[in-house]
């Protein structure tokens, strides 16, 4: 039974997540503005953070979890240069 | 219980000039006398353990000695093995003579031109040599783009417009390459499991259709790779702009580099497509062949074309490829070997001659001088120091430099008697007699399209290199008499003695070139020695 | 003591980082040490403005509140009026609020609350006004918001660090 | 899974291949970057593909072979990804010199050629 | 000393002479000269003695082993025919070496001539010597190249370096279709030892390949002595000093051709296509020349073309197959050579003492150099074919074989005709040659106004000469009768035709056709003689058809003009050309093998679908497209999808068991992202134009590159999905699976291989990245921006404008409150991210991480507060030397490696156990972890000199140099 | 595919409320980050998915690993509490910097928007 609970909510889960990143996936794609481009590239690192994290809840390992910590560390790095990029025009002054 | 240093003599050419880089790197870039010491220090040692693996694989009785080292202990289908045969001691040493002579040529001048040089040009030799004595197909990717990588920046070496225009594209195309590359390897991995190439080559005529055509599509691949480095046309018309941008020095090596490509190519397609190889036999030999022949027909005719003596050794190096390509699309034995005392011949050439034009063009016009152009525009104050080349001025420099040149263009039309011809008369006579004088066998069809071709590429060379000739020696107005040091003038005689004296032992050297193509054809050996190299066991060593 | 430690809080929070990450073992405790003790000294090379936390307690109970309620309360928020309808959409705008607060680390804590309760978004401090520019999903209770962030969070903010 | 997978090496393959023959450098190094995408995934796909089953060995360091995915292309992706790195921030710098010396972004060096 | 000795003696001689000439400095005129003559003159000597040894039909061998495998091997040959070719180049070298000495002006230097000129008399005689055909093509090329060098002596003139560069281009084409003949010739023969071939004639004959040998050889034969329609060459290399030309092109050189004929007569004549093509071409040439040489204005022009007609003649007696023609060619070879050397030599004197060789100018020199008109007057009545000289009796020798009949042919039957024309044709020049410029009114205007006899030593040779064709005409049984002999039965073996040396035959045919052509002759210069004493250069009719001229222009254009167009046609210089052959040829390559190999793709599988998973793939699809759509116009969009597309690469090798791969990936796309956004700084503004994309060209090239991307994405996918499915072969993985813990001592399978079983790809890998760091590094130190580049970005020009512009704010308030808050967390997290990258890299070895990921996240580290207080504010705090890392992490995983050294093992073998320590208890400790030390340190040093390289361009302050034209093509 | 032998029911539910409620969260976030007009709203939207969003499956997390694991583990929370770090950090810079190039370019309703184009401060050309 709580076999079947889990599995089901990590799918779903995992759907909700993964519509999460293609509506991310989406702004990035419509812009209008280099700004929600950037908003959306961040929210695309978050949302699969996420999903990695439920992927080690699906499958019991907890190998995956790095991954997810180096987004959660590491991922914004690219987008606080793109932003000071937009900012500044130049990443490192 | 310790071996001695010299079972590990096998890795001296790739860990010599890697532990040398690693020291300039962290010597200051100020230092340069000590720098140059420490590069030639490493060039004369490298040539030493060259000559002594030379005097390994030869033997006693003539027979191949083929040394193999398994890195890691792991025995070979496993881990990485490097096998030093007559082959790949024979480039090792070609690499270590070329390093040498441009070494020294640029401690002329050229290992100021920007940071890094003598780091990059031991590098360079690195890859190289590693390429030369890997026997495992991704390891050979590695020592390639650790060449390319060292290529890259040597090409770039002394900057400027011209050099980064051809580097750009250089680096572009080789970067295709390198995803070729890729995806061939992972494909021949995943059909049959193994990387390295000995093992390759035992597992191929077992494969079933549908995996072998699949390996044969992974080959094809890999074999663009190849091409590409080879400069095979079309895939070459990168090669002569790029190698005339760079520096004399680096051009000097890089005309070792294309002998990479032709290398491993002969090495793999004789191996793995040889006559061992079942139903996968022969794969792809018309593309060598004809490939091959385009490629000598569009060099001859880019030598024709050639303004600049530059882009003409460019084309010269394309030409030398082509022509090799040819043959080993022939794929005969004695063809072979005489293709690889071409190899041998050619290389010191064109290494020779692109010395020498940066001597020859140095009279002309001070335009031709991309370093002072460069430096006056760009250059960072503190990046050069005032010293003007200090050295011995070379006596009678007109002279020698019109010798020289005659030599090259000798070597480089295949004029008699110097190896240029040799070689190409043992390549023919081998095309026209596959089965040895005497044996009345028809001449096929290749045979008259590559005697023709050749001819013609050897009477291009002629053409362009007395036209060349003439206006650089002859008809230039008299009294500038460019500045040339001994140092500048010696690799470039040293190189061109050597090839006298392979025309005075052509003897020997054919019929070392004769074993060797033996011993390609029959690969048997080699891959014998690769399996069965036994690990040293752990016990045995660990207690005393 | 700050010659050889000088950011106590730091280490510890780094030696449990690195047990929570490998595990809660005496070995790992050791080699945790040494790698925070590390770690913090090329923290000191950077020279950063150092806090001087004057009542952890009342920074935790801040943080705890704004975690557990605050943040929860905007989650739901936010998410009505995501859910809801386009007719029923919120009244967005913008709000400076004059902050008196300088402390560096103050500031970077009140932002991460500003910014993690969804609703509201720092947007630009200026400091020579002492200014702090803010966007809010729904302005429909300005006041409140202004308490919240000036009355709250600032003065509890100051009250630790200043 | 597998179709999943090849259609996007696929799909990666054809932007990467579209880029490289673009005639902007910006193009070519984002070509660049899709198409070593495109071939690190071949490369691991060519092991197989295996969901949870990382070459992680348990506690004990005995293993059922079988139950584990290839690591060997996982180790040659892993060296092709830290050499297409080093590969693509050399040509972003010679790009950039390309451009500083010749005044613009075109792969030849001039706007139009001839 | 031996025979042997002596004829190896014989051929080293002069090249050693050369090679100690060419050390000489250039005033050592007299010891040059000296050496030269003594070279020589021994060789002569030598020469001279070997007779004993050839003589009764004796031949003379010495082999040295060279190539044995190829049959190429040092065999000299000597035999009657050699001897007396190498009489004629050693006796006509020595008397050239004589003239040379007092011909050779005091500016020009003299020891490089008799380098040059000795070295030429060497490959003579190694042509003439050599017993292997190869060997006699070496020494063959030879003869052209030392030529070149002599033709070109005076480089200075433009004539000069011209007629070099001719001669060598036409003899050296011959020389290589000579090489292809021979080889076929050995091909057939079964070697190329010349006894072999010789004795092969029989099977040559008959061989099919026979034809393309024959022509192949007759190029390399017909060039070398200036046969028509290659004829051209030899009137223009008359811009070489006149011993060269009395030399190479009288008497050796030019006979190098008739020389080979004759040698390879017996394997190749007596075909009907022999008689056809050597027959035609002599006739032609015979004829042809003889005509020309009349209408020279230039002494030395009329002695070329007469040396083209009487190589012409001989031609056609070795055509003709017959044994006595065959005698009659090889006596006209030693005669021509005799008379016509010292016409040569007479021409260089009138030339050294008038300054001119037109005979337009020239007249009445007789009462000048009286000496030498007599000496020129006999000379060229042998060359008229006058009685009693040598010239008449070869000529005889010829005119009774033309009347001959051989093969019954319009050839053959034409052939007296020609034979007599061409005599009355020689008859004429040589009374112009004589009558022009001895003799009527003196010269006016000369351009040395006291002509006199040269000093005695100059005129010797040509007194020697003369005398030799005296004594020859007048008693040749005795004087030239044994030699000649000797060398017939050489060349035709014991059983020489009947042939008589006397100079009365009783009046016969030849003889009325000598006569006919002495009257003719002389007519037929009485009645041109007003016409050439104005007339222009050149015969008529043909004076515009110049060989030379048309081999020029079609030089110039086939090696040039057409050579340029192929290169240009045939390659391109763009890069997109090139990359579309790469991507095609890829696509190829693997294509035809499946093609060819009836390739069936798998039944596709839609079991187990994982919709995640395909949506993630639908995600990173559309960014794939999304980058190369936008890259163009939106950098930074593309960049961003291309960031998409990387973090879908990663979830997929998560989803598929690849931590590690993902790991890197992910820590590989910050870095690169901000590498990315490091240079967009740099790049020009683009905006947005419509009107390239309506073009059609364009249109068309886009459509095609579209194609060619789809077929290449298809085809990956095709491939990628066949060996995705098929079932896996027996790989070296299991291998590593199993001794990964047992032997490699780490349980991250993955990691084990990076740093131990494949080590020393990591080795390699590490190398690249720090050789690439160098690079960059290097070339950034030359980094010169565009100048629209340079500028401070708009951004910070509007608010630093603002700043300004506000009086409570200064310059950089704006970006300083931008980062305030900001840069504090970045700060906090900097030893948070060191901490991280220490975890990674302990647990490498068990668990998903290793030095690699470390490094980079180190990096990121430092990174990170670059971005967060600018390069400055950074390098005030962190000395961080990059160059260090990367030297120390190079030793450092070199050293692990050769650690392994003594205890005995190979390279980077590595040993793992666990060791006791205090408070912590057992520990894993493997040598691959010091291994993975250095890649950790090297990968932080080359990540952070490559990001801190590129910052720096924004704080460097560039030079705006003030126009740059090249810069400015935009339009 | 769960190896979730040992997990209790109510565990289980529990489990899954918080993988349900956060997921679902950061759904919200993102179909908001879609739907919402303006920059500054999309800019409040992806944080519902960094803090309860994360939070919610961080918690699911560690209750899932702690319960089958047998022990107390908690590094999961480091995420959550790196996310809650550095998300700010972007959020500011980004917002910044979208107000400046409003700004710049004379935008409506945007505060300051007036002080860039007073005179002194022209500068803009609209490139890009
Ligand atoms: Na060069
Ligand atoms: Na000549």
């Amino acid at each position: 039974m709580s076999l079947v609970i889990l599995s089901w909510s990590v799918t779903i889960a995992q759907i909700a997540l993964a519509l999460a990143m293609a509506c991310a996936c989406l702004r990035m794609f419509r812009g209008p503005r280099a700004q929600d481009r950037v908003l959306g590239l961040d929210t695309l690192y978050i949302n699969s953070m996420l999903l990695l994290l439920t992927y080690g809840i699906r499958v019991g390992s907890p190998i995956y979890f790095e991954a997810a910590l180096i987004i959660g560390l590491l991922g914004f790095v690219s987008s606080v240069a793109l932003a000071k990029f937009l900012m500044r025009g130049e990443v490192i002054e | 219980m310790t071996t001695p240093l010299s079972a590990h003599l096998v890795i001296a050419p790739i860990l010599i000039p890697l532990i040398t880089s690693a020291i300039l790197v962290s010597l200051d870039e100020r230092r340069r006398v000590a720098k140059s010491l420490v590069s030639l220090a490493a060039l004369v040692l490298l040539m030493a353990a060259a000559l002594e693996l030379l005097r390994i694989a030869i033997g006693n009785g003539g027979e191949t000695v083929t040394t193999v080292y398994a890195l890691g202990n792991w025995p070979a289908p496993f881990g990485i093995v490097l096998v030093a045969d007559r082959l790949s001691v024979m480039m090792v040493l070609l690499t270590a003579i070329l390093g040498l002579a441009s070494l020294i040529f640029s401690l002329a001048r050229w290992h100021r031109a920007g940071p890094y040089f003598h780091t990059l040009f031991q590098l360079l030799l690195m890859g190289l040599n590693g390429a030369f004595l890997t026997g495992d197909l991704f390891n050979l990717f590695v020592f390639f783009e650790v060449m390319l990588a060292a290529s890259y920046g040597l090409l770039l070496h002394g900057s400027g417009q011209v050099r980064v225009k051809a580097g750009l594209h250089y680096i572009v195309i080789n970067l295709g390459s390198a995803l070729l590359f890729l995806i061939g390897v992972s494909l021949i991995y995943g059909i049959t499991g193994t990387l390295n190439m000995a093992d390759l080559a035992t597992r191929i005529p077992e494969l079933p259709h549908e995996y072998r055509i699949m390996l044969e599509a992974g080959a094809g691949v890999l074999g663009v790779a190849f091409l590409i480095k080879a400069g095979m046309w079309p895939l070459n018309f990168w090669l002569p702009p790029a190698y005339t941008a760079a520096a004399a020095p680096v051009s000097a090596i890089f005309a070792m580099m294309s002998k990479l490509g032709i290398y491993i190519i002969l090495r793999l397609y004789l191996m793995l497509f040889g006559e061992g190889a079942g139903e996968s036999a022969g794969f792809g030999h018309y593309v060598l062949l004809y490939g091959g022949l385009a490629t000598v027909a569009f060099g001859a005719i880019g030598v024709l074309a050639s303004q600049a003596l530059g882009r003409l050794a460019g084309y010269s190096v394309l030409v030398s490829s082509g022509t090799l390509l040819a043959a080993i699309g022939i794929s005969g034995q004695h063809v072979t070997a005489g293709a690889l005392f071409y190899l041998v011949s050619s290389t010191l050439t064109i290494s020779a001659f692109f010395m020498l034009i940066e001597l020859v063009e140095r009279s002309q016009d001070a335009g031709a001088n991309v370093l002072a152009v460069t430096m006056e525009a760009y250059g960072d104050a503190d990046e050069e120091a005032e010293d003007e080349e200090v050295g011995v001025l070379m006596p009678g420099t007109l002279a020698v430099l019109g010798v020289c040149f005659a030599l090259c263009g000798i070597l480089l039309a295949g004029l008699p008697p110097l190896p240029g011809f040799l070689a190409k008369f043992a390549m023919l006579s081998a095309m026209f007699n596959p089965a040895g004088l005497g044996a009345d066998t028809p001449v096929s069809m290749a045979t008259w399209w590559v005697t023709g071709i050749v001819i013609f590429s050897g009477l291009a060379a002629l053409i362009a290199m007395t036209r060349a000739g003439i206006r650089t020696f002859w008809a230039s107005i008299e009294g500038v008499v460019p500045r040339v040091l001994v140092i500048e003038m010696a690799p470039v005689i040293g190189l061109l003695l050597l090839t006298v004296a392979l025309t005075l032992k052509a003897g020997t050297v054919m019929a070392y070139m004769e074993e060797t193509a033996r011993n390609l054809h029959a690969p048997s050996g080699y891959i014998q020695n690769v399996l069965g190299l036994q690990r040293i066991d752990r016990k045995e060593v660990e207690t005393p | 003591m700050s010659i050889i430690l000088p950011y106590p809080l730091l280490t510890a929070f780094l030696v449990i980082m690195w047990m929570a990450l490998n595990s809660f073992s005496l070995g790992h405790f050791v080699l945790g040490l040494i790698i925070a003790w590390v770690a913090s000294a090329s923290m000191a090379a950077l020279r950063p403005d150092k806090p001087h936390i004057r009542k952890p307690f009342t920074l935790m109970w801040l943080l705890a509140t704004v975690i557990f309620r605050d943040i929860v309360i905007s989650n739901i928020a936010v998410s009505t009026i995501i859910l809801r309808p386009r007719k029923h959409a919120p009244r967005p705008g913008f709000i400076t609020i004059p902050l008196d607060m300088k402390s560096p680390s103050g500031l970077a804590i009140l932002a991460i609350l500003v910014t993690s309760t969804p609703g509201t978004s720092w947007l630009e401090y200026d400091s020579n006004e002492g200014t702090l520019l803010i966007h809010a999903l729904d302005l429909e209770d300005e006041e409140a918001l202004r308490d919240l962030i000036k009355n709250r969070y600032e003065r509890m903010l100051m009250e630790v660090f200043e | 899974m597998e179709l999943v997978l090849a259609i996007g090496i696929g799909i990666m393959t054809g932007s990467g291949v579209w880029l490289l023959l673009r005639p902007r450098t910006y193009q070519v190094i984002v070509g660049l970057s899709l198409l070593s995408y495109a071939v690190n995934l071949f490369i691991f796909g060519v092991g197989g593909l295996k969901k949870n089953a990382p070459p992680i060995l348990p506690d004990s360091g005995v293993v059922n072979p079988a139950t584990m995915t290839d690591p060997v292309p996982q180790a040659l992706v892993l060296t092709a990804i830290v050499i297409g790195f080093a590969t693509t921030a050399l040509f972003l710098v010679v790009l950039l010199a390309s451009r500083g010396l010749t005044g613009t972004d075109h792969v030849d060096g001039r706007e139009t050629f001839k | 000393m031996s025979d042997n000795d002596l004829l190896l003696i014989l051929l080293l001689l002069p090249f050693l002479a050369s090679a100690a000439l060419a050390v000489m400095p250039a005033q050592a005129r007299n010891l040059a000269a000296g050496v030269a003559g003594v070279a020589a003159l021994t060789a002569l000597t030598i020469t001279a003695t070997l007779y004993l040894s050839v003589r009764g039909g004796n031949v003379l061998r010495v082999t040295i082993e060279w190539l044995p495998t190829l049959d190429l091997n040092f065999a000299l040959r000597l035999d009657g025919f050699a001897w007396i070719f190498s009489m004629l180049i050693t006796g006509i070298g020595f008397l050239v070496v004589v003239y040379a000495r007092y011909y050779i002006a005091k500016d020009d230097p003299m020891p490089r001539f008799f380098a040059y000129l000795l070295s030429f008399m060497g490959a003579m005689l190694g042509i003439v010597l050599s017993g292997n055909v190869i060997l006699l093509a070496i020494f063959w090329e030879l003869t052209s190249i030392v030529s070149f060098l002599l033709i070109g002596y005076w480089h200075q003139n433009a004539a000069a370096r011209d007629g070099a560069r001719m001669a060598l281009t036409v003899t050296g084409i011959g020389g290589l279709c000579l090489l292809a003949g021979l080889l076929i010739l050995g091909h057939i023969a079964g070697g190329y030892d010349l006894d072999k071939v010789l004795a092969a004639g029989e099977a040559i004959k008959a061989h099919s390949l026979y034809l393309p040998a024959l022509v192949l050889i007759l190029m390399g034969a017909l060039t070398k002595s200036a046969q028509f329609p290659f004829h051209f060459w030899l009137p223009n290399a008359m811009a070489a000093p006149t011993p060269v030309s009395a030399y190479l092109h009288s008497a050796t050189m030019v006979k190098a051709g008739v020389f080979l004929l004759a040698r390879l007569w017996p394997a190749l004549s007596g075909t009907y296509e022999w008689f056809w093509l050597v027959g035609f071409c002599g006739v032609v040439t015979l004829l042809l020349g003889s005509y020309f040489a009349i209408f020279q204005q230039d002494l030395k022009g009329l002695l070329a073309y007469s040396t083209i007609s009487h190589l012409g003649l001989i031609t056609t007696l070795l055509s003709l197959g017959s044994p006595i023609a065959a005698v009659a060619a090889i006596f006209h070879m030693v005669n021509h050579a005799t008379f016509k050397a010292s016409l040569f030599m007479a021409a260089g004197i009138i030339d050294h003492e008038t300054g001119t060789r037109d005979m337009r100018r020239l007249s009445g020199l007789f009462r000048y150099l009286p000496i030498t008109a007599t000496l020129a007057m006999v000379a060229s009545a042998a060359m008229a074919g006058v009685p009693l000289l040598n010239g008449f009796l070869s000529k005889e020798m010829f005119f009774a074989e033309a009347v001959e009949t051989h093969a019954d042919s319009i050839l053959d039957r034409a052939l007296p005709y020609v034979a007599t024309i061409s005599g009355a044709f020689a008859v004429a020049y040589s009374l112009r040659f004589i009558h022009t410029v001895f003799f009527g009114p003196p010269p006016r205007d000369l351009p040395k106004a006291k002509p006199h006899e040269p000093p005695h030593w100059m005129r010797l040779p040509i007194e020697l000469l003369v005398m030799a064709c005296l004594i020859v005409g007048i008693v040749p049984g005795l004087s030239i009768g044994p030699f000649l002999h000797t060398a017939v039965i050489s060349v035709l073996g014991h059983n020489p035709p009947e042939y008589s040396l006397a100079v009365w035959h009783g009046f016969n045919t030849p003889l009325l056709m000598s006569i006919v052509a002495l009257i003719s002759g002389t007519v037929l210069y009485m009645l041109l003689k007003s016409y050439l004493a104005g007339g222009e250069d050149g015969p008529p009719i043909f004076r515009h058809l110049q060989g030379q001229r048309i081999f020029e222009r079609i030089l110039v254009t086939v090696s040039w003009k057409w050579a340029r167009w192929l290169e240009a046609n045939a390659g391109t210089r763009r890069l997109q050309p090139q990359l579309r052959w790469l991507v095609g040829l890829g696509f190829a390559a693997a294509c035809v093998p499946l093609y060819l190999g009836d390739f069936q793709p798998r039944q596709l599988s839609f079991t187990e679908p994982d919709i995640v998973f395909t949506l993630i793939w639908v995600i990173g699809c559309f960014s794939a497209l999304g980058a190369a759509w936008q890259a163009k116009y939106h950098r930074l969009a593309a960049l961003m999808m291309l960031g998409g597309a990387g973090l879908v690469t990663c979830l997929t090798f998560v989803w598929l068991s690849a931590p590690d791969l993902a790991l890197t990936q992910l820590l590989v796309e910050v870095v690169t992202t901000v590498l990315i956004l490091l240079g967009l700084r740099w790049l020009p503004k683009r905006q947005e134009r419509v009107d390239d994309s309506v073009r059609f060209v364009a249109r068309v090239r886009r459509l095609r590159d579209l194609l060619l991307a789809v077929a290449c994405g298809a085809g990956m996918s095709i491939l990628a999905y066949a060996v995705m499915t098929r079932p896996a072969p027996e790989a070296i993985a299991n291998y590593f699976l199993e001794r990964a813990y047992s032997e490699g001592g780490g349980r991250n399978v993955v990691n084990v291989i990076l740093v131990d079983f494949r080590g020393f790809d990591t080795l390699g890998e590490i190398t690249v990245l720090a050789i690439v760091a160098l690079t960059v590094f290097a070339l950034l130190r030359r980094f010169r921006p565009a100048n629209d580049s340079i500028e401070a970005p708009e951004q910070q020009r509007i608010q630093n404008a603002y700043d300004d512009a506000r009086p409570d704010r200064s310059q950089g308030d704006t970006v300083r409150d931008y980062l305030l808050v900001p840069s504090v967390i970045m700060q906090w997290l900097f030893p948070v991210i060191i901490t991280f990258a220490a975890f990674l890299f302990i647990r490498g070895h068990d668990q998903p991480g290793g030095g690699f990921a470390a490094g980079i996240a180190m990096a990121i580290a430092f990174l990170l507060q670059y971005l967060a207080g600018g390069a400055r504010w950074a390098e005030d705090r962190l000395r961080v030397l990059p160059l260090r890392w990367i030297s120390l992490g190079l030793l450092i995983a070199t050293a692990t490696g050769m650690g392994a050294w003594f205890f005995g093992y190979p390279f980077l073998t590595t040993h793992s156990r666990y060791i006791e320590l205090p408070f912590i208890g057992k520990a894993p400790l493997a040598s691959a972890m010091f291994f993975d030390l250095g890649v950790f340190g090297l990968v932080v040093g080359a990540t952070v000199l490559i990001l801190i390289a590129l910052a720096h361009q924004s704080i460097r302050v560039y030079r705006v140099k003030p126009s740059e034209p090249a810069n400015e093509e935009k339009i | 595919m769960i190896a979730t032998t040992d997990l209790p029911l109510w565990a289980a539910i529990l489990v899954s409320l918080f993988l349900l409620v956060g997921a679902g969260l950061t759904l919200i976030g993102s179909i908001g980050f879609l739907r919402f007009k303006t920059f500054y709203e999309r800019l409040h939207a992806p944080t519902l998915g960094t803090s309860w969003g994360t939070g919610g499956i961080v918690t699911a997390s560690i209750l899932y690993f702690s319960i089958t694991g047998g022990r107390f583990v908690f590094h999961e929370l480091l995420i959550g509490i790196f996310v809650t770090v550095t998300t700010p950090v972007t959020l500011m810079l980004l917002a910044r910097a979208a107000l400046h190039r409003d700004r710049s370019e004379g935008k409506e309703n945007i505060p300051g928007s007036q002080a860039l184009k007073e005179p002194g401060a022209t500068l803009i050309d609209d490139r890009k």
